[in-house]
């Protein structure tokens, strides 16, 4: 416990030395990059001990703010989370070390200071046994990543994507005000421990204002829309970051902090379940039809956190009806995906910053035959793509297969009635699986394979050892954590081993036999003519790059199927313009004559007294 | 005691009488360090009530000294380099073309230190009477203030300002006059706050009633309750910055003061729920107000402006709302005078370089003036209430306090204007702060950067520290207003 | 006697307002708010009878120099420097504005008959009237175009609330009562000088110039 | 355990001849003497004994692709059940790692149809990725319903017990439709594709693997015949489970079922023409809609 807060304090004066010391970019960056990496390290190794020791710590202090008390608590699900939040912000600060350094002129002493206080903000809150101290944390990180994204803030779309994140989740953070205002109504402090008592207000009430609070950070659906807007925008590391772990902490907020809302209603599940699959449907197609990596890529966290929200509904349904063996599924499902997703966009984001960061470009149709030039990234990103479309043997199909699991748990032990919330599951995690396959050989496909698509793209290189290294850490994690699934979830719950072994079993009996066929194919090729050749332009006698396949046109035939949920515009826009005009209507009140000021005080003294003595 | 009001006076008249602008500015400082001096002094030493009781120094009144006294020493800084700045002969008025010349600085000086000595007064005086005398002369002392910039919209400003307010105070003095009749017969020394609140019972209700109600309406224009506070944004946005800080962060609250003081009677007379259904009234259409004129607003001065008319709705619905509401509103105060006079300060720098007070004609501020860049996007955080600047926990203690009461509506009404709000500035300051720079980087002279500086690092220490004294202090105003 | 002294200068103040509703000359509304000053003086003498003698000769010589010689003569010359002679096209009209006035008479009258008052009123006309007397002061304020007719309406509603004191209120301390005059007097006394420089800036003193400082879209 | 190797075996020497009687029913109907019933074995033999040729675009992810495509479908054989028997594999939620097993093989046939940048191989590649989205659905609900009827979470369970459908004969047919349209649909069969269709523009998985050749070609057509082995015993373990009865005689029955299945498709080949492509994707969803009706009216 006190290793990790050493770590948080190490991170904040590293950040503050980064910013102090920006004289050269370099000196702040090294400052800053090794702060961060080496108090990511510790608390890294530090959570990773409470998470396996499996005792809780707290600590307590007395703070001075109204309502608040320095109150965290170490325990499985902290730990859990803060293992995440270090070891991915590690190897991006890494990452970022070598990304800022180059065609970067301005100072980097502020992006320093920002991620390294982002990432001790987030450590913070998945810490924060307080509510006030819960929000101080979560708020932080909020301005932090805030600031983060508009490091390059000369771009109008950055700048207009800056101001909807900050606005989208400073309204998600007033929802919660209020929510941990009514959960503490009937106690005097507002630290956990003293929550769920008796709620002062309806439960269901207090849910929707969870949900809506801590949907807007996820990015679920309805709240979605700053999300694709603000993680592109970011630089690479730090949209790897936000994307990878940040979003996660509303996930955290809605496991932590729903158990004290009482015994929760068959209906919560439900809204869950039908806020993830929007999500995951929706995230996914509109990932289909970008054209902008980074933005495909932000568009695909929306599905997956559309996944992860259907597993937590599949753990509501568990609980309040009874299933503890379906509660376990959809929990597990839900924190394991939340782990591999970290892992894999992460590394997906940073295979993205490299290729962006080297080609100059975030549009897919401007890419092609990268593979050759940047092998390491390359064989890196192919990896994520596999694990992100929840293919075996990689761990994106290890959670996707619990949750799975628990919808089919659900629909077998359960009576008919409440067997819609899993078919929408099933039904939604068998497209959106198909969608993520075609999402991802798109991204894959069109970056890496065929042969470039510009004059600029044949010249290109391979980044630095490290973004290299980061990359390739976080592709050998996709394969190991889907490996050490069983024995790591069945530390915590001992139930999960059974199926998850036999899983394990079938994917590493596919490796074997994948590689023995590899084998046998070198065997029948050795001694035997192998050639090279143009690729058969089926009978066209001067194909060029310029007519290969593009990305819209791979995408077309769904695109085109769903055309119309595609097209739907964005709905927040026009109800603010609403809103803003009807307050304009309001603006004569301010016309300027002295005279009508006069009257107002005399109407207002007139009707008060008349009202209130009369 | 007497010093503590009498020497501002002392130094205003003398301002008057100096040759030399540099002398009049060394009298400024040496005025506002020797102030600040007494003020942080009686904190310490407990001074004993002068002049038959009218003055005395209570914790109510000590705490907005301090605001006042902090408020005003950094102004001081600032002025002096500002009046450095601001040349003497006519100058080209940057949105009409016009020329014009600025104020003699003897007379600015002077009303300035006037102004000082009757807020201190306001603070001191625990008589209804001398309360209305001391607030009408800080209108009057601020006047000259609002027309330093000799044009016509400063004057026409100004105009408003000393009518509207005249015509409040007028009430105010009604008001007063009602208050008297309440409180003959019951014993006690009329008028005096301390006698009143503990022969409260005997107080005749309907008339009291009427007192609160005139009052409430007269320091109400004064405090910039809606719809009282037409006069706000005009004055706000015409004076020099340095004076509108000084508006905004420590008149609003002398103003609030006086409302403070009748509802301290009003509480030990058992009006409690006439008190806070007015209050709460008044917060909310503040609020709503505020938000009508925030969003969409042209010129970043009277957004701040709205955005004082905004946190003085606050205040009256903490108030308001009683309990620990009482205990927000006042953190709010405090943390409202260092944060707007900060803010203020930050725009007098903006306006400065970029002269231009239209929103759309500052641009990239966070590259030509890196340092007041970064403390206006800091000033808007705080403003807005995040943390973990001081605002938060106050606007947060009075949701609670909101929500702990009951009054759902209420507080939900609270969190859309707040919402509103943080829409409408997020829009103008983050505009304002980035984007390509359209100059050189411009310097900063350290006058215009430490007091802004050192109030925005106030409200950020009382984000994360309120400090036991405080604390406790605040706690025994909340309880002479009805808190438990 | 003395009570019916008290309701004839009572009157006379009214007769005096509703002569200011009634008339353009600022000239004339001068002069009518000089006399209403001296009127208040001879009141003070009358409604404080049973009190201090010196309080009394105090308050009766202030509030008359201050309200019956030196504000008259500081709107004079305000309105010399001003070159104004007349209100021209009032928002409201004189013949409204002298309708409106009655009708302000009977509220003022109604309410003053509905509060429970304290008996050491000297007169029941005094409150009503006083209640009058500030209704047409925000009236004037409300409705008319000149600076200049602006601060006699806010002398008017000060003179109002001035009467309301001085028959509500006895047994109080001088001090108060004069500070109370001198700020009206450094009120006034600021005022003329911002007409005066009104009328240097816009060259009459229309407050219909006076309204550029607006939210609202153009 | 023995006879679950056998089946295995027999998934493996057998599948090549489901393609061999489908092509000879297709040339009856139109009266030919077509093809050898052999004739696939004849063709892997050949290109096993091959050299290769690849093009100068493609990286090692072209090279890679047969080779995971075919271990997937390998490890696949492995789970599915045949003839009343528990597979070799057998564990709940199985059949959920057949279809990502599955899946895996599709994504590497298109990432190296996409690896040699040409755009007719691009094409089929986006079409066989948009279509098998839309069958996905469609065979996840289907087992659903078939494992809301056993009760049971794992291939070898739910497809071994004699069902008794009987009453419920609604849902069997909306199950055995909507995995038999994803059947034809995985197997690129008509009439969602034509395999002996000459112009590249028409296809869908013949034209992601024009550049293939040698043992990578042998990989590939062998594996495509394998997973309609696999889909084609799954198919018949809903239609007609053999459980319960002797293993032998199961195996047998088994066998001719789903030999009787490659007939059906050979007919169907030859009745019917291939849709327009626009009119896939109804179809797809409606063998969706299907398994879901089923999944409502089938009950424990």
């Amino acid at each position: 416990m006190l290793i990790v807060l050493f770590s948080i304090g190490f991170l904040l004066a590293t950040g503050v030395c980064a910013r102090l010391f920006q004289r050269t970019a370099a000196g702040s960056t090294r400052i800053g990059a090794a702060g961060a990496a080496a108090g990511c390290a510790v608390g890294f190794m530090a959570g990773l001990r409470a998470l396996l020791d499996g005792h809780v710590e707290s600590l307590r202090l007395p703070w001075s703010i109204p309502y608040a008390s320095f109150f965290i608590r170490l325990d499985a699900l902290s730990a859990f989370f803060l293992c995440l939040i270090f070891g991915i912000s590690a190897l991006c600060a890494l990452y970022g070390a070598e990304y800022l350094s180059v065609e970067r002129d301005h100072e980097t002493g502020g992006s320093w200071f920002f991620f390294n206080a982002l990432v001790a903000s987030m450590a913070m809150v998945v810490l924060a046994h307080n509510a006030v101290l819960f929000l101080i944390a979560w708020e932080m990180m909020s301005l932090a990543s805030f600031f983060l994204v508009t490091s390059e803030d000369e771009d109008p779309a950055v700048r207009q994507a800056g101001r909807s994140y900050l606005i989208a989740t400073h309204l998600g953070t007033t929802f919660l005000f209020a929510l941990f205002v009514l959960l503490g109504r009937s106690t005097g402090t507002l630290d956990f421990d003293g929550f769920g008592a008796a709620a002062g207000a309806p439960s269901t009430l207090l849910f929707l204002l969870a949900v809506t609070g801590f949907g807007v950070k996820a990015g679920l659906v309805p709240f979605h829309v700053w999300l694709p807007e603000a993680h592109p925008a970011a630089p690479s590391h730090v949209s790897a970051v936000m994307s990878g772990v940040m979003i996660k902490t509303g996930i955290y907020g809605l496991v932590r902090i729903v158990p004290y809302l009482g015994w929760p209603s068959v209906s919560w599940g439900g809204l869950l379940i039908g806020l993830g699959s929007l999500s995951a449907v929706w995230g996914i197609l509109q990932a289909l039809s970008q054209q902008d990596i980074k933005r495909l890529l932000a568009y695909s966290s929306v599905e997956n956190i559309g996944i992860i929200t259907m597993g937590l509904g599949v753990w509501l349904l568990g609980v309040s009806l009874g299933s503890p063996a379906l509660s376990l599924l959809g929990l597990a499902g839900a924190l394991l995906h939340v782990l591999n997703h970290a892992v894999f966009k992460s590394l997906l984001f940073l295979g993205a910053g490299a290729v962006v960061r080297q080609s100059g470009t975030r549009r897919l149709d401007q890419m092609g035959g990268l593979l050759k030039r940047m092998p390491w990234t390359g064989a890196a990103f192919l990896i994520g793509a596999a694990a992100v479309s929840g293919l075996p043997p990689l761990n994106g199909f290890v959670s996707e297969f619990l949750i799975y699991l628990g919808a089919y748990r659900g629909i077998l032990s359960l009576p008919g009635a409440s067997h819609w919330p899993f078919i929408v599951v099933i039904a939604a995690l068998a497209l959106v699986g198909g969608l993520a396959a075609l999402c991802f050989t798109k991204a894959f496909g069109v970056i890496f394979l065929g042969s470039p698509r510009r004059d600029r793209e044949v010249s290109l290189h391979e980044v630095g050892p490290w973004m290299r290294w980061p990359m390739a850490i976080l592709a050998a994690s996709c394969a190991f954590l889907a490996v050490a699934a069983p024995w790591t979830m069945a530390r915590l719950w001992p139930g999960l081993l059974g199926p998850l072994n036999d899983v394990v079993i079938t994917a590493l009996g596919f490796s074997a036999i994948a590689l023995a066929l590899a084998g046998a194919r070198f065997w029948l090729l050795s001694g035997r003519s192998v050639e090279t050749a143009a690729t058969w332009g089926c009978g066209y006698p001067l194909p060029t790059s310029r007519m290969q396949y593009t990305a819209s046109s791979f995408a077309q035939p769904i695109v085109s199927l769903f055309w119309l949920p595609l097209r739907l515009p964005n709905l927040y826009e026009p109800c603010w313009r609403v809103g803003e005009r009807f307050l304009k209507r309001f603006r004569w009140l301010q016309h300027g004559r002295v005279q009508l000021y006069v009257l107002y005080i005399m109407v207002t003294l007139i009707v008060l007294m008349v009202w209130k003595l009369g | 005691m007497l010093a503590l009001f009498g020497f501002p006076f002392w130094g205003g008249c003398t301002a008057f009488l100096l040759r030399t602008d540099r002398s009049r500015r060394i009298l400024l400082l040496a005025c506002a360090i020797l102030h600040l001096f007494l003020t942080m002094a009686a904190w310490k030493v407990q001074l004993r009530p002068e002049l038959n009781g009218w003055l005395a120094l209570d914790t109510l009144g000590l705490l907005f000294l301090t605001l006042i006294s902090l408020l005003f020493m950094a102004a001081a800084l600032y002025a002096v380099g500002y009046l450095r700045r601001e040349s003497h002969g006519r100058i080209k008025d940057f949105e009409e073309g016009v020329l014009f010349s600025n104020e003699p600085e003897a007379v600015f000086i002077g009303c300035l230190l006037f102004f000082l000595g009757t807020m201190t007064l306001v603070t001191l005086s625990q008589r209804f009477g001398l309360l209305w005398v001391a607030i009408e002369a800080t209108t009057l002392s601020s006047a000259p203030l609002i027309y330093f910039h000799r044009h016509h919209r400063s004057l026409e400003a100004a105009w408003k300002y000393l009518l509207i307010c005249s015509v409040g105070i007028a009430l105010a003095l009604l008001g007063s006059f009602f208050l008297v009749v309440a409180a003959q017969g019951t014993g006690g020394r009329t008028l005096i706050v301390q006698d009143m609140v503990q022969h409260a019972a005997h107080l005749r209700g309907p008339w009291l009633k009427a007192a609160f109600l005139l009052l409430l309406i007269g320091y109400g224009t004064k405090m910039g309750l809606a719809p009282l506070h037409t006069w706000l944004p005009d004055a706000h946005s015409e004076a020099p910055s340095v004076v509108s800080a000084l508006l905004s962060g420590a008149l609003l609250n002398c103003a609030f003061l006086g409302i403070l003081r009748v509802v301290q009677v009003c509480v030990a007379a058992g009006l409690l729920s006439f008190v806070q259904g007015l209050l709460t009234g008044f917060g909310l259409l503040s609020m709503g107000v505020a938000a009508v004129f925030i969003v969409g607003q042209a010129d970043y001065k009277r957004m701040l402006a709205y955005s004082s008319v905004e946190h003085m709705g606050i205040m009256a619905l903490g108030v308001g709302l009683g309990g620990a509401g009482i205990f927000g509103a006042l953190l709010q105060a405090v943390n409202h005078s260092l944060a707007k006079a900060m803010l203020f300060l930050t725009a007098g720098n903006i306006l400065g370089v970029y002269k231009t007070k239209t929103v759309s004609g500052v641009r990239g501020a966070l590259r030509v003036l890196p340092v007041s860049g970064a403390l206006w996007v800091a000033g808007f955080l705080m403003i807005t209430g995040s943390p973990p600047f001081g605002l938060f926990p106050s606007e947060f203690a009075i949701l609670k306090a909101a929500l702990d009461g009951g009054h759902g509506g209420v507080a939900a009404a609270y969190l859309l204007s707040l919402a509103l709000i943080f829409i409408g500035m997020a829009g103008i300051f983050l505009r304002m702060a980035q984007g390509e720079a359209p100059s050189p980087r411009c310097p900063e002279p350290w006058w215009s950067i430490l007091p802004p500086l050192l109030l925005g690092l106030g409200v950020l220490v009382l984000g994360l520290y309120v400090p036991p004294f405080l604390t406790a202090a605040l706690q025994t105003i909340s309880r002479t207003l009805g808190a438990p | 006697m003395i009570l019916q002294a008290i309701d004839t200068l009572v009157v006379l103040l009214i007769l005096t307002n509703l002569l200011l509703l009634g008339t353009n000359r600022l000239n004339g509304c001068i002069r009518m708010i000089a006399f209403q000053g001296f009127l208040l003086g001879v009141l003070a003498i009358f409604l404080q009878t049973p009190g201090n003698p010196v309080h009394i000769f105090l308050l009766a010589a202030g509030s008359m120099i201050l309200k019956g010689v030196v504000f008259p003569w500081l709107l004079s010359r305000a309105l010399r420097e001003a070159h104004v002679r007349r209100e021209v096209d009032p928002f409201v009209g004189f013949t409204l504005s002298l309708i409106a006035g009655g009708a302000a008479l009977a509220v003022a009258v109604s309410l003053g008959a509905r509060l429970p008052l304290p008996e050491a009123l000297g007169s029941t006309l005094v409150f009503p009237g006083a209640l009058f007397m500030i209704f047409v002061g925000f009236f004037l304020i409300v409705s008319r175009r000149t600076a200049l007719s602006q601060v006699l309406g806010y002398l008017v509603l000060e003179n109002g609330i001035y009467l309301c004191g001085i028959a509500l209120i006895h047994d109080e301390p001088v001090l108060i009562e004069m500070g109370v005059l001198l700020d009206v007097f450094v009120a006034v006394f600021i005022m003329g000088i911002m007409i005066f420089h009104i009328q240097r800036e816009f060259d009459h003193i229309e407050t219909d110039q006076l309204a550029t400082l607006k939210d609202v879209e153009p | 355990m023995i006879m679950a190797t056998l089946h295995l075996f027999m998934a493996l020497t057998l599948s090549p001849l489901l393609l061999g009687i489908i092509n000879r029913t297709k040339a009856l109907f139109a009266g030919r003497t077509g093809q050898p019933l052999l004739q696939l074995y004849y063709d892997l033999a050949k290109l096993l004994r091959k050299g290769a040729v690849y093009s100068r675009t493609t990286t090692w992810v072209f090279r890679a692709g047969p080779v995971i495509g075919l271990a997937s479908v390998l490890m696949a054989s492995a789970l599915v059940p045949f003839g009343g028997r528990p597979s070799l594999l057998s564990f709940p939620g199985d059949f959920l790692v057949l279809a990502c097993l599955l899946g895996l093989a599709r994504f590497f046939t298109i990432l190296a149809a996409l690896d040699t940048g040409s755009s007719f191989e691009g094409m089929g590649a986006s079409r066989e990725a948009a279509f098998s989205a839309l069958a996905e659905p469609a065979l996840l609900l289907s087992l659903a319903a078939v494992a809301l009827r056993s009760g049971r979470l794992s291939l070898s369970s739910m497809l071994v017990s004699p069902l008794a459908w009987g009453h419920l004969a609604p849902a069997l047919w909306l199950v055995a439709a909507a995995v038999f349209v994803v059947l034809l649909a995985e197997n690129a069969r008509v009439p969602v594709d034509d395999p002996a269709t000459h112009l590249e523009l028409t296809m869908i998985h013949e034209v992601m693997v024009l550049d293939h050749s040698g043992p990578d070609l042998a990989f590939i057509l062998y594996g495509a015949a394998l997973k309609l082995w696999i889909l084609g015993a799954v198919w018949v373990g809903i239609v007609a489970p053999f459980g319960g009865m002797n293993p032998w005689t199961g195996t047998l029955f088994a066998l001719a079922a789903i030999l009787g299945l490659a007939v059906f498709i050979g007919v169907i080949e030859s009745l019917m023409a291939r849709l327009r492509l626009s009119r896939i994707p109804p179809l797809l969803v409606g063998a969706g809609v299907c398994a879901l009706l089923a999944l409502l009216v089938a009950r424990p």
